[in-house]
C-alpha cells in the first residue's frame, strides 16, 4: 500500500515539474519577442515540454534508488525531476552555462546525471539499449539495480525499442520499458501509425510481460511500476508498462497545433493528474494548507534554480574544444596552426 | 519544360522563399507523373517540419502525400523497393541526424542496388533531410552530415543554397533515374520560426526547370582567391569577400558546389590556375570530409597554382548546445574574412 | 486443393535446387584443394547452401506470378529458383561472369532479376523494408500483385524485420513475411536469442496474423502460404508465416559446426522434404519412372545451366567503373588523368 | 606492463598471427579486470567469425563471452549503457559493412555522450569489427569504412597492420576511457581459410604492452617519396618500395598510421617536407575520405615542399564480387608502383 510519505513525494515532484516548465515557457519566449525566433533569447533550440505526463516520471521513479539507471525521450524534464536530477544543474543547463550537468553542451534533450543514473538522448528509441546495457551490467555486477527507459508511444514503432525488448527477455534483464502514450506523435495520432490497440501489446511478441495503466492517476502509476521494479529486482525480468498521460501543449513550443482538433486539447487540459493527486492526498488527512505549503515549497524551489541558473557564467568558447574524449588528445592544427 | 543552368541572379520576378520552391518543384513533379509520392513523419498534415511540404496533402491527399511511423529503416527500405518497382519516392528524412537509424537501407540498397545488380535495376528516389545548426539544438539535431553521404558511392548528393538552385535541384532529383539525396539547411528555408538570412529568398519563375548536377556556379568572380563552400555558407562567403572588397584587401571567387557527388573539380581547379589561394568552407565536420576532398582534388589538379591553402569547417567536435560554443565552431563571416586575410598575407 | 501440375512444379524446383547446390558445391571446391583458400577457384565468396530449406521457397513461390516480388536473405538459391530466375543466367552470376543477372558485379548474396521481380541482401533482415515498399506500389497502382520478403529465424530479432512488420499492417499492404526456421544462426541456436518458442509470435505485438508451418512438407507449407497470397491480393494486408525448414548443412561452406551437435545434423538430413515430396507424388499416382525423370530433367537443366556459364567470359577491368549510377556521370580523373 | 612504442620489428622470438594476438591481449584484460566482457554474434562457441574470439569461452564462460540476437542497434546500445555504468565491454560487430543497421547508437551515443555530457560520463568501450575485400565477398561484405567512422567526432579509430601492433593497440584499446573502433582486416589474420600475406604474422611478447593511438610508424625509411598508408595496405606499400629500389627507380619512405583518430599528420609532414613526394593509399572509398584528408593536411602542413600527390584507393563504386573486377578496384602492389614511378617521374 501507498504511504502518504510517498504521495507526499509524488505529488511535490509533479508539481515542480509543472511549475519548472511553466518558468521554462517564460524564461524560453522572453527574447522571443514580438517575432518567434528558435535561436533567440535566454534558452534557444528546442523545447519539447511535458506538462500533462507528471504522473508517469513520479509514480515510476518513486521506486527507484539512486543507483538505478533512468534513460529519458526528447521531453525529459519530469523524468529527471522526479529520478532526483540536480535542479539547479539541470537548470543551469537549459540555460547553457558552464555550471550545467554538462557544461552547457547537451541542453534540455541531453541531460546527463552520473550522481543519480539519469541521461537522455533526442533520437527515438534510442534510450533503450543504453537502458539494457545498464541493466545488463547491474545483472553481471550481482547488484539489485534496475534500470528503466522512457519513451512515447510514438517510439514503438522504431527498431532500437523492438530490439531491446527481445534483448531484455531472452537475457532475463532488471530492466523496465515506459511507454508514455500521450495520443500523439508530433502530429500523428496513434492509429494512423499503428494496428495493435495498446502500446503494451508489442510485449506480446516477445515474451514479456506488457501491462497498460489506463490512466495518468499517479497512485495506478505506482502500483503498476511497483510491481514491475520489484520484478526486476527480483530477477524475473523486463517489463513494458504502458502510461496513459495526456498533451497539454503543443509538442514543442512553437508548435501551431493546427493538425489537432480543439477538442483533444481541451480534453487533454481537463484530465489534471495534479489535481486529482492533490485530491488524493486531502482524502488521505493531508490539510489543504499543508497542500498549498507544498505547491509553495515546489515553487520556491523552482525559482531558486532558475534564479541560481540565470547567475551562473557562460562557458568559454574554448571550452568548445573540450570534453571529445576523457582521456585528451592532442588537438589537430594545420601546419602547426590550430585552424 | 526549360533546361537551364543560369545562376539564381539571372532570374527575376516573383520571390519566394526556399521551402515554397521546393514545394513548387515537387508539386509540379507529383501533377506530371502520378509515380511520384512522399512519405515522411509529419508530412502531411503538418507539412513537414521544416515546411517541405505545405499545402501537399490538400492537393494529392493521403495516398500520395503519406505520414509514416518512426520507422525509418521501414519507410526509407519501402521507398528503395517502391523505386525498383518503377515509382519515384520522396522520402523525408526529418532531420539528416537521424540517418543512423536507416543507414543500411540508405547505403547499402538505395545506394548500390544499381550498381549489384549490374544496371538491371534503378533506384529513382530522392531522400530528403533537413540540415544544420546554427539555432542551438545541440549534438543530434544540428549537423549537416554532406560528407558522410558522399563518401559511400552510388548516391548523388545535392546541397541548394537557395530557392531558384532548390528549385531546379529538386526537379532535377525527382527526375532522375538515380538516389539522389537533398539536403536542404534548415536556416535558408525562410521558416517563421527560424529567420533565414537575405541570400536564400530569390525570384523563381513559376514554370518547371532543371539545374544540373555536377555545375558549380561561380557566384562570384575574383582573381586573388577563391572560396569553395555549398549551402548556407554561401552567402557567408559572399559577404567575407564583400567585406574584404571595401576593405581594399581582395577580390576574392566564389563557388557554390551545389552538389558533392558528382563534384565539379574542374570549376574548382580552373578558379585556383587563377587566384592560386584557396578557401574551403564547410558546416560539416572537418576531417575526412568535404574540406579535404575539395583541397586533395586541387593539390591533385593544381599543385603548381596553389600557393596557400585554408579551411574551414566544424573543429572535428560535436555541436555544443550553449551560443557561444555553439558560435565558436560553426563557421561565420568573421571566421571566413579572417581566413581570407591569412590566406591573402 | 493442391493438383498435380502443382506438385509436380514444387518438386522439380525442389530437386533442382538440391542438385544445383551439390553441382556449385563441387564447382566451388574445385580449386580449393588441396587448402581450403575462399578467394580462390571458380566461385569464390562466401556461399550460402539452402539443402533443407527447398520446401520453403517451392510451396512459397508456386502461389506467385511473375509480376509478384520477392526478396530474399542471404541463402537465396531455393527461392530464386522457385520464383524463376533465369537459371543460366544465375549461374553466370554466381560464377562472375559479365553475361550473369548482375553482370559479375553481385554474385551469389545479390541476385538481381526484374524479369521475374527476384531481389536478394545480404545484411539479415533487410530484404523486408523493399518487400514492402514493392506491395505498398501495387496497392498505390491498384494492382493485386503481392510482395514475399525470406529471412532466417535469427533475423527475427532485426529492427528492420520488426518496423515492416508493423509498417505493413497498419498500411494494410499485400505482402508476406516468410520465416525459414532452421534451428541455427550460424553457431547460435535460436533459444539463445530469443524467448518466444516461434517466431511467429512475432505477429502478435504488431497486430497481423502469424502462422507457423511446423514440417517442411512442401504441401503443408503449400496450404498455409497459398491462404496468405490469397489474403494478400484480396487486399486483407499482411501475413507472417514461418516454416519449420532444416539446415542440412554448414552456414556457409567451409563452416567448421564444431558448436552443433552431430546428432542434430543427422536428424535434419533425415528430414528430406524432397523424398517427403516424392512419395506424395507417387501416392497422388504419379509413377515412379515419371519421378525419376523429373529428377533427370532437373539434373539436365542443371548441368546446361552449369556448362553455360562456365562458357561465358568474364568481365573486363573497365566494367568495374560502369553502372553505379542508371544516368551516367562524368567519372573523376585526378588533374585530367584517370587515377 | 611495459609501455612501448617500438615498431613490430623490434620484437622478436614467437611469432603469432594477428588474430591470436588479439585474442591473448582480449585474454589478458579480461582476466586482469572483471569489468571487461565481449558480446557479439557467435563470439562464444565459434570464436568469432573471424577468430577474434577463439578460445575466450572456454576461459571466461558464456557470462563474459555472450553470444547475442541479431539485434546490432540492441547490443551496441547496451555496450554504451554497460560502459556508462564503468564496465569496459567489448562489442564485436561481425563484419563493418553492418555498421548502417546500428550507426545511431554509434555515432550519437557512442561518440557523443562524453561531450554531450560535459565530461560527465565516459564511454569506455571497444567496438571491433572485421573490414577489407580481396576475397570476393562483393559490396555488402567488403567494405573497410575506415573514413566514415574517422569522419564523425567522438571515437577514436585503430587499424593494425600486423600482429605486434594488434595485439599492443588492443591492450590500448580496452584501457582506453573513451570510444576505440578497432578495425581489423580479415586478410590479415591469419585464418585457415584466408590465407595472409607474410606481413602481418611477427613476433609478439608473452607480457602485456600498449600502443598508443596518434603515432604513425616509419616502417622503412627513404628520401625520394612518402607512402601513406594503412592495414593491409602497409605490406603492399612495402613490397612496391622494395621493387622499386631493386629497379633503382627510388628511395621510398612508408608510413603506417595505426591510428585514424587521432591521426599523426606531423609524422607525415616531416617525411614530406624531406621527400616533396606524396602517395596516399588505402581501401576505402576514394572520395570523401582518408586520403584526402591526409593530402589535406600535407598541404596544410608542407605546401612549400610538397611537388607532386597521387593516391590510390577504391574508386568510388561499391565492391564488385567478380575477380578481375575486385581486383580492378582494390589497390595492388603492382598499381602502387606504378603510382609511385609515375609520382617519382
Ligand atoms: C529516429 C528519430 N526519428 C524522428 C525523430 C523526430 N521526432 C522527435 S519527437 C518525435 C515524436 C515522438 O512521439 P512520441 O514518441 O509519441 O513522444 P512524444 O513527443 O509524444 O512525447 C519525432 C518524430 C527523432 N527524434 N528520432
Ligand atoms: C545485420 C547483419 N548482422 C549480421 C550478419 C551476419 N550473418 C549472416 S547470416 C547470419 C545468420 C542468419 O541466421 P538466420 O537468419 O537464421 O538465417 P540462416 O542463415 O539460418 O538461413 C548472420 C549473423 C548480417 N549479414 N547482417
Ligand atoms: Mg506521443
Ligand atoms: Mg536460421
Amino acid at each position: 500500500m501507498i504511504s502518504i510519505p510517498e504521495l507526499r513525494t509524488m505529488f511535490e515532484n509533479m508539481v515542480t515539474a509543472r511549475l519548472y516548465e511553466e518558468r521554462l515557457v517564460q524564461e524560453y519566449l522572453e527574447g522571443k519577442q514580438p517575432a518567434f525566433d528558435i535561436s533567440a533569447g535566454p534558452i534557444p533550440g528546442e523545447l519539447h515540454l511535458a506538462a500533462g505526463h507528471e504522473a508517469s516520471g513520479a509514480g515510476v521513479c518513486i521506486h527507484l534508488r539512486p543507483d538505478d539507471t533512468v534513460t529519458g525521450p526528447h521531453r525529459p524534464h519530469h523524468i529527471a525531476i522526479a529520478k532526483g536530477v540536480d535542479l539547479k544543474r539541470m537548470t543551469a543547463e537549459i540555460f547553457g552555462r558552464s555550471t550545467g550537468l554538462c557544461r552547457g553542451k547537451g541542453g534540455h534533450m541531453h541531460l546527463f546525471d552520473p550522481e543519480v543514473n539519469f541521461a537522455c538522448s533526442g533520437i527515438i528509441a534510442q534510450g533503450c539499449p543504453p537502458a539494457v546495457g545498464a541493466a545488463l551490467a547491474a545483472k553481471k555486477r550481482g547488484t539489485d539495480a534496475v534500470a528503466v527507459a522512457f519513451l512515447g508511444e510514438g517510439a514503438i514503432d522504431q527498431g532500437g525499442f523492438l530490439e531491446s525488448l527481445n534483448f531484455a527477455a531472452v537475457q532475463r534483464l532488471p530492466v523496465l520499458f515506459v511507454i508514455e502514450d500521450n495520443d500523439w506523435a508530433i502530429s500523428m495520432p496513434k492509429e494512423q501509425v499503428t494496428d495493435v490497440k495498446d502500446g503494451s501489446q508489442r510485449a506480446r511478441g516477445f515474451a514479456l510481460p506488457g501491462v497498460r495503466v489506463d490512466s495518468d492517476d499517479a497512485c495506478d502509476v505506482y502500483e503498476a511500476a511497483g510491481e514491475a521494479v520489484r520484478r526486476a529486482r527480483d530477477g524475473n525480468g523486463p517489463t513494458l508498462l504502458e502510461i496513459q498521460v495526456h498533451r497539454r501543449m503543443g509538442h514543442f513550443m512553437g508548435d501551431p497545433e493546427t493538425y489537432r482538433p480543439d477538442r483533444d486539447t481541451e480534453l487533454a487540459q481537463q484530465r489534471d493528474s495534479i489535481e486529482r493527486l492533490a485530491a488524493t492526498l486531502r482524502r488521505h488527512g493531508v490539510s489543504a494548507e499543508d497542500v498549498q505549503a507544498m505547491r509553495d515549497r515546489s515553487s520556491e524551489r523552482v525559482e531558486e534554480a532558475i534564479a541560481w541558473a540565470k547567475e551562473q557564467p557562460e562557458p568559454s568558447p574554448e571550452e568548445a574544444y573540450e570534453h571529445v574524449f576523457t582521456d585528451p588528445v592532442e588537438p589537430y592544427t594545420a601546419g602547426g596552426v590550430q585552424s | 519544360m526549360s533546361t537551364t543552368t543560369e545562376a539564381s541572379t539571372a532570374a527575376t520576378g516573383r520571390q519566394l522563399t526556399m521551402s515554397r520552391a521546393i514545394v513548387e518543384a515537387v508539386a509540379h513533379e507529383m501533377r506530371e507523373n502520378p509515380e511520384v509520392f512522399l512519405m515522411g513523419e509529419d508530412v502531411a498534415e503538418y507539412g513537414g517540419i521544416f515546411s517541405s511540404a505545405t499545402g501537399l496533402l490538400d492537393q494529392f491527399g493521403p495516398d500520395r502525400v503519406m505520414n509514416v511511423p518512426i520507422s525509418e529503416t521501414a519507410y526509407i527500405g519501402a521507398a528503395v523497393g517502391a523505386a525498383q518497382a518503377g515509382m519515384r519516392p520522396i522520402a523525408e528524412l526529418m532531420f539528416v541526424d537521424f540517418f543512423g537509424v536507416a543507414m543500411d537501407q540508405i547505403y547499402n540498397n538505395m545506394a548500390k542496388n544499381t550498381y549489384m545488380s549490374g544496371g538491371a535495376v534503378s533506384v529513382p528516389m530522392v531522400l530528403t533531410a533537413g540540415v544544420g545548426g546554427g539555432y542551438n539544438d545541440a549534438g543530434q539535431h544540428s549537423q549537416t552530415l554532406y560528407g558522410t553521404f558522399a563518401h559511400l558511392p552510388g548516391m548523388k548528393v545535392v546541397v541548394p543554397s537557395n530557392a531558384y538552385d532548390a528549385k531546379g535541384l529538386m526537379h532535377s532529383a525527382i527526375r532522375s533515374n538515380d538516389p539522389v539525396v537533398y539536403l536542404f539547411h534548415k536556416r535558408l528555408m525562410g521558416l517563421g520560426w527560424m529567420p533565414s538570412p537575405p541570400g536564400p529568398k530569390t525570384a523563381v519563375p513559376e514554370e518547371d526547370y532543371t539545374i544540373p548536377f555536377g555545375k558549380a556556379a561561380v557566384v562570384r568572380e575574383g582573381g586573388d582567391a577563391t572560396v569553395v563552400t555549398l549551402g548556407i555558407h554561401v552567402q557567408r562567403a559572399l559577404d567575407a569577400a564583400e567585406e574584404l572588397r571595401s576593405a581594399g584587401a581582395g577580390e576574392v571567387e566564389v563557388i557554390d558546389l551545389r552538389s558533392l557527388v558528382p563534384l565539379d573539380s574542374a570549376t574548382v581547379v580552373e578558379s585556383v590556375r587563377k587566384t592560386g589561394r584557396l578557401l574551403v568552407v564547410d558546416e560539416d565536420y572537418r576531417s575526412f570530409g568535404v574540406t579535404g576532398e575539395v583541397i586533395a582534388r586541387t593539390a591533385e589538379g593544381a599543385l603548381d597554382s596553389l600557393r596557400a591553402v585554408r579551411r574551414l569547417a566544424l573543429p572535428d567536435v560535436p555541436i555544443p548546445y550553449a551560443r557561444p560554443l555553439e558560435n565558436e565552431v560553426i563557421p561565420g563571416t568573421a571566421d571566413i574574412s579572417t581566413a581570407l586575410r591569412s590566406l591573402l598575407s
